[in-house]
């Protein structure tokens, strides 16, 4: 079952049930409004029908905007709730540019088919999701959560002063 | 119906014959003898349905209806051969049998139909199927989505209203319901003989009896019973009924729809280009009387010779004998699941007659995770929605792990199945 | 389009060691060698292509994109696979190929899509695409019915009107009434690539650039073109297009539409029911970007396989040279029959480039008595109207004789069938 | 080339160049209403295009009303104008009820795959169609106008006095 434990590892479990930023609350998920410099995204797997809602700020201007807030709604499989909490970490006083590169460096290792090797250095708990990239059926779980904040991000820095 | 054998139930050494037919079954998954329990999405073929096909190619092929040639001759018997042949799989006349893609491309073509009757300049022998604002199309809650979307779409296409009968909690029609639904505005029901996450087996007898009350046509989801129980649509009353090949031992590509032929005569075509037509002018068309009206263009030649291939196997090992097989696994699975702490089952409970299928939730596991952690054991299971969506949330749901068995199905399959569920708990950590 | 040889016409030794690929050219008809030249109807399939299918059932079959488990996903692996090598194959990119059952559902698809953005209650993306009593589609005289009778009930149903561009004396397209046809009430232009009955190849650019004028829809039917010629639809500048599987070596059941990928996100669903939706309850459903948007049930899955086998052949093959050596054969074939007594021609005359099918009338015999004499000889043409009854009306016929040639016909076939022919007449006592 | 040979004989190439009966008008043809005793009947080979249609009179009472005439008007192949014109030949002066079992005798040979062989003291010169039962695709043709008769023929007889 080698193959199994590198799909899910001790840190993926853990992060599974500690939902890190799993906080935003219904009312807020459903609002179709928010304030500048926030941005919110709601992405959903149709090949399960799992969703995640993730809201996000920025703080600052145009060249050292960091993100302030990470929050998001959603139920989903062990994979795709481990990711999005470990992007919350993550995601935590990173400069825009930052978390910019580190969703398109996740996003290559997702896809790379298991021939590249996330850095935890860079990627935190993320690196553990590493494994995904030989399960393509489970890409779209460990995206999921990022593919929000990417949209979120775009949003939030667009209304940005 | 042909029956060849005694009505009771297939025995060990039966299946374990019949497990040799099929070459897939020998196959390792990670490196771990393939138990395959997902036959209720797609089945395995045995030798002579891929034989079947095989032998159309290297001997046969060519164009069927079209040609003068002896190639073409050999190629269109064979092909009208397998008609008669799946026809009389479900009890049906020859010329009530359409070919189709699939079970989702008839359920189509019969809502397609009803708007072709309603929309624009319609021939006056068509007009009898016609829906409008006026109309009911009454469906139910557990339908697959092939059975729904075409239907909410024939509603936006002409105005007529989508109307269900609701499920109860033990996983059936509400049938009192079904009683107020069914009504003088409704023109059509359509429901499924079998549902494909719950197991329940419909009663059809007295749906049709509903239907027939208030003058609706009855269209039978029958991809979940034509390949598992004995299946007649004389018997069973409906007006049309639709299954495909992938789901009963044939090949992918190819389905087919029943319908009385009174009703596919009238009703007004489809697809539309060669070969079912008689005249056409650059300005009009006339089209062929059915099965041929709805058979535009080049069909699925070799595949509905393998399908009827796949109908011959079915019939020479007895769908009696199948169908009782399968109520010895159902209950194998259902007691088997039910001991386990911490599962949902959906559907009927133990000792209810029902299809060998069992869709279940894992309480704090979600389901894709339980059917990867089952399948790194070699165990082949469905999870997800298994399009049925409404029905899932009906029951507070987004997605359910669902195994099904098949006549190739052993004892010990059902029982790794169940020693593997018995280990998801612990291995993600769930008390 | 990948070319992976000399682009000059395939020599006897090539095609000898070809024949040697498919299995059913080794047959005998009436107890002589099979002349095969039958292709333009349908395509005799190479050994590899047999076998990607039988290698799918034996070791992969299984329902794609809904399973979790791994044959599941090496299905799927082997399916999408499949989309982009027929993605390459028309100079495509993957997500604009939809699998369809064959070319004929792929133009029933945007007839019905066009119609599904005129009726009823259409989302706002989709009412680009809504035709109606102003404006007109056009198709022309030489159209098979698969390219004609959809549109003729698009108008039906829309109140749109079909105008078609007429064919000259020579079997060409009339491009001076072709400017007049096509004007701004214009919403649609739909023609076939080369005349399955003339063997004339259209001259695309010229009418692409006149749709363009107008702002009109180019839909190209690429049935008799992607077998035989270098077919890239970006070069070509068409929006849609559509071919069969079982015309370019591939199996029955499948073919392909190839759409623009902006149109076909923004084009309403036609088929629906399962995999082609995003969140259903039981009153409205959400769809999927294209291709799955199109692709609802259970897909032709070994069909797909297996047309992309085919695709691969060819590519080894070269298009180029294919279309190089058809371009020989047609010249041979051209000029036997015109040395003949007794023998109209449809089509270019001799010396224009035109595709490896001749269909003629013979002075005196009806074309079945010619095509059942011919076959007793073991040479198998097509006989009647080859699905283009207003094409044959235009030029005062019924049905004629057609012969058709492939990467897999040899001069001596070419030869046997023109001796064939000089028999005709003699035989039903015609001077 | 037997099987040729016994689809092709003498008397059927004789015959679909002879065409016996086939002088029915264009115009003719073409009513949509004709005197009681008479029938029409027209009929399509959708496999070819081909079409026939047969105009048949009937004579004399219920008992013993006789074919009065037959013409017919059509193109097609010469297996479907040799059977039109050998019909032609042998409904005349016979009774209604001979005609009709004449139909069906011919019909019973015709679907026979080959294992019924007509009679020609029955069928006349149309036995010689007998050799068509072999070939599927051709049945239609040499059917065509008897199909055409039956019909016509229910006609004459429901509106004969
Ligand atoms: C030009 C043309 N268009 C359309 C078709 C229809 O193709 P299919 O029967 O595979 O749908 C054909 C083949 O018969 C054809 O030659
Ligand atoms: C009850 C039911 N209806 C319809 C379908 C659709 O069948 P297909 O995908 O073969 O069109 C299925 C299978 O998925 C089914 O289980
Ligand atoms: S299975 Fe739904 S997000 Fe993983
Ligand atoms: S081929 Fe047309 S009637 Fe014989």
């Amino acid at each position: 079952m080698s193959g199994l434990e590198s799909l899910y590892q001790q840190t993926i479990l853990e992060h599974s049930k500690a939902r890190h930023g799993g906080t935003l609350s219904e009312v807020a998920a459903c609002e179709t409004a928010w304030p500048e410099g926030t941005g919110q995204c709601h992405q959903l797997n149709p090949v399960c029908g799992d969703e995640i809602t993730l809201r996000l700020a920025v703080d600052g201007g145009a060249g050292d905007s960091r993100v302030a807030s990470l929050e998001w709604l959603g139920n989903g499989c062990s994979i795709s709730m481990a990711s999005a909490s470990m992007l919350t970490d993550l995601a935590e006083d990173l400069t825009v540019d930052e978390l910019a590169r580190l969703i398109e460096e996740f996003r290559a290792v997702l896809r790379s088919r298991g021939t590249l090797e996330g850095d935890p250095e860079e990627l935190g708990d993320a690196a553990a999701l590493s494994g995904v990239a030989k399960f393509p059926a489970r890409v779209k779980c460990a995206m999921l959560a990022w593919v929000a904040a990417e949209d979120a991000l775009r949003q939030a820095v667009s209304t940005a002063a | 119906m042909a029956e060849s054998r005694d009505p009771s139930a297939l025995d060990r050494t039966e299946v374990l014959r019949i497990r040799n037919d099929f070459p897939l079954l020998a196959h390792l998954v990670n490196g771990k003898t393939l138990v395959y329990l997902d036959s209720g999405a797609t089945s395995q073929n045995p030798q002579s349905v891929l034989e079947a096909e095989q032998e159309f190619y290297e001997q046969r092929n060519s164009a069927v209806h079209r040609g003068a040639h002896t190639l073409a001759a050999h190629a269109t018997v064979a092909f009208e051969d397998a008609r008669a042949t799946v026809a009389q799989f479900v009890g049906a006349r020859e010329e009530e049998i359409v070919w189709t893609a699939n079970a989702t491309a008839g359920l189509n073509l019969l809502a397609y139909a009803f708007s072709n009757a309603s929309i624009g300049d319609v021939p006056a022998e068509s007009r009898r199927f016609a829906v409008g604002p006026c109309d009911e199309i009454v469906v139910t809650e557990m339908e697959h989505h092939a059975n729904l979307v075409p239907w909410q779409e024939l509603c936006r296409r002409t105005g007529a209203a989508l109307r269900y009968i609701p499920v109860t909690d033990a996983g059936t029609l509400d049938l009192d319901e079904a009683a107020r639904v069914i009504g003088p505005k409704t023109r059509v029901l359509a429901f499924t003989h079998v549902s494909n996450v719950l197991g329940t087996i419909n009663p059809v007898a007295h749906l049709v009896g509903l239907a027939r009350a208030v003058g609706a046509l009855v269209v039978l989801d029958a991809c979940q019973s034509a390949p598992h129980l004995p299946l007649d649509v004389k018997a069973l009353d409906v007006d049309f009924a639709v299954f495909s090949g992938h789901k009963m031992l044939g090949p992918t590509g190819i389905g087919a729809l029943y319908g009385r032929q009174e009703l596919l005569d009238a009703l007004p075509p489809v697809t539309t280009g060669g070969s079912m037509i008689t005249t056409v002018t650059m300005e009009r068309s006339g089209y062929l009387p059915a099965p041929q009206r709805f058979e535009a263009g080049t069909q699925p030649v070799s595949q509905a010779i393998a399908m009827a291939a796949a109908a011959r196997y079915l019939m020479e090992t007895g769908m009696e004998r199948i169908h009782a097989r399968e109520g010895v696994l159902a209950q194998r699975m259902l007691e088997g699941l039910r001991e386990l702490p911490g599962i949902r089952l959906l559907g009927p409970a133990p000792g209810v007659e029902r299809a060998a299928l069992v869709a279940f939730d894992v309480d704090g596991v979600h389901a894709h995770d339980v059917g990867q952690y089952l399948d790194a054991q070699g165990i082949a299971v469905r999870v997800g929605h298994h399009c049925a969506q409404p029905l899932h949330r009906r029951f507070g749901l987004t997605a359910t792990t669902r195994a099904s068995a098949y006549l190739y199905t052993t004892e010990d399959e059902v029982d790794a199945f169940l020693q593997g569920v018995a280990g998801v708990r612990g291995f993600f950590g769930v008390k």
